[in-house]
């Protein structure tokens, strides 16, 4: 059971965990919890896995194989470079014309889930998050990097910026109290 | 007829099911006829179906108007057999779906929940990769494909039957149908109709396109004419 | 040496991967990167792991095992919302079961109108729209964010899975020909 609890947390970590932050995250003693990595250790090396456990001084890490070593670079270069796909570019686009705007108002526009697309427009510089304490919550906006990249000083040269920013339509869809029928929707 | 108290109820084939099950019936074509005037009485003293859930309660009171009809006339029972027992087996599949999606709030209750991880595992450097080729022509337009992919959204509510009928009124107009004086009256609706056959289907007809939210229903009070109204603005989603 | 490769990339993006997206990166055919994942997913299954493969419709994604549940949600700080309404329940049963399925079958199944429900559900990440060339329409499935509220690996294991998936009555009812080339669906 504890060699599934650090199998699990070494995964979610994705970094070198220290025995000591493993003693206190599954509430074990220092003795047991080497045993059991080192049992993973053992474990990860005798199965022909695409997955290392790697032991350092005081430290695991979970690790992708030697063997994969190419097959990792590629991953790490798709998450970053490649062609943005039409939900991304919507995206981007509302946070440019509309930002800063919060997740759950990108997700009334676009109707559909976009904590993936966000990770990645994150990922890729093209656009930042921010905490509104007026909100409580968070907020996304483009970058200053891809606002250069559009040829623009600001976000609002965009065209129409003003008439796109506060859309009837857009205002309708956000604004419950505009549109009373919307009190009709399901709670899901 | 007695009364029967129905808990919540979430749709036309929900409210059916417990009925049924309050009657400690199987679901049959008997069972549904038995039924009929306990859906209509619900219906009329529920408060809270919304406009564009209406027509979907109506027209399974239609389906069930027909089956009573058939047990009641059986001269009728000429055509609409395959909607009758239509409702049966719709009933059946539903039962089924519900039991199972019982079976998952089981199994979500037990909490046995597994989580991926927020971030990929190697330190991907954020490294700015603008896409290539988009100007700010191209984001106008994204916006304004995106303001369009709205519209039926915000359209949706709308595009029902409007309130202007109440349920009781609607009500009223299928309870006193599946009385005789009703058929009698639908016939004077349905005048150039041939046969009593003609008239049921006609009237499942019209609730079909009810359904579809192409025409609006109005009778100002029973046994006034119906006024049949196109609806400007197609179904949305 | 395609399984080890697709476990390194299932551990490296932590998210789930389409099997598009993981033919490409490992530039395998889609049959033996199915098989070879479905094999992983498996042998996962049957190591007692602090891991699991899960698959929802046409992606895999590396997760924690339930038996590890409260400690891995204590280290992912997640909340988890798991209140769902009736129809959404019976809307994301149908779509679990018979997924991918059409807006014309959910509503047929369920008796009611369904365009606000699964809004809600997109909105939320517990259902995704795809295209289907094939029937020209929009078909409706449950993503990952669902199946990790159940736990299972996969969801061909719920209860009644083959009955639900391939109910005979229902297709009865679906297609009254039983001429499964015709797609009329009968009016209601």
């Amino acid at each position: 059971m504890l060699e599934q609890k650090i199998e699990a947390l070494l995964f979610l970590a994705g970094r070198p965990l220290s025995v000591k932050k493993l003693c206190e995250l599954t509430e074990a003693k220092k003795t047991d919890v080497e045993k059991a990595a080192d049992a993973l250790v053992t474990q990860y090396e005798s199965r022909s896995s695409g997955l290392l456990l790697q032991k350092a001084s005081d430290s695991y890490q979970m690790v992708t194989h030697p063997d994969v070593r190419s097959l990792a670079q590629a991953y790490a270069k798709e998450e970053v470079s490649s062609e943005l796909t039409k939900p991304s570019l919507e995206t981007l686009t509302i946070a440019a014309y509309r930002g800063p705007v919060t997740k759950a108002e990108l997700e009334q526009i676009r109707g559909v889930n976009c904590s993936l697309i966000l990770r990645n427009l994150l990922i890729r510089g093209l656009v930042e998050a921010a905490y509104d304490k007026t909100k409580a919550t968070t907020v996304y906006q483009v970058t200053h990097d891809f606002v250069r990249f559009l040829g623009l000083a600001k976000v609002d040269e965009l065209p129409d910026y003003l008439k796109l920013h506060d859309h009837e339509t857009l205002l309708k869809l956000l604004n419950p109290d505009a549109n009373p029928q919307e009190e009709n929707l399901p709670a899901v | 007829m007695h009364h029967v108290k129905v808990h919540t109820f979430e749709g036309p084939l929900d409210l059916l099911l417990q009925l049924i099950e309050h009657e400690e019936l199987d679901i049959s074509q008997v069972a549904l006829a038995h039924v009929t005037e306990q859906y209509l009485q619900a219906l009329e003293k529920a408060d809270n179906i919304s406009a564009e859930d209406l027509a979907d309660f109506l027209v399974v009171a239609a389906k069930l108007l027909l089956i009573k009809s058939r047990i009641l006339l059986p001269q009728l029972a000429v055509e609409g057999a395959e909607e009758a027992t239509d409702l049966e087996r719709q009933l059946k599949i539903f039962k089924e779906y519900l039991e199972a999606s019982r079976n998952i709030a089981k199994i979500i209750h037990k909490r046995r929940f597994t989580f991926g991880r927020g971030k990929p595992a190697m330190l991907i450097e954020e490294k700015f990769s603008p896409p290539e080729a988009l100007g700010v022509g191209d984001m106008r337009e994204l916006f304004l494909s995106v303001l369009r992919d709205i519209e039926p959204v915000i359209a949706l509510p709308k595009a029902v039957i409007e309130k202007t009928v109440s349920i009781s009124e609607k009500i009223e107009i299928i309870r006193a149908l599946i009385l005789d004086k009703a058929i009698v009256s639908f016939h004077n609706i349905m005048k150039d109709s041939k046969t009593k056959t003609d008239v049921i289907v006609s009237f499942l007809a019209l609730l079909e396109l009810v359904k579809q939210r192409t025409i609006v229903v109005k009778q100002g009070a029973l046994f006034t004419d119906i006024a049949i109204e196109r609806l400007d603005s197609p179904p949305a989603i």
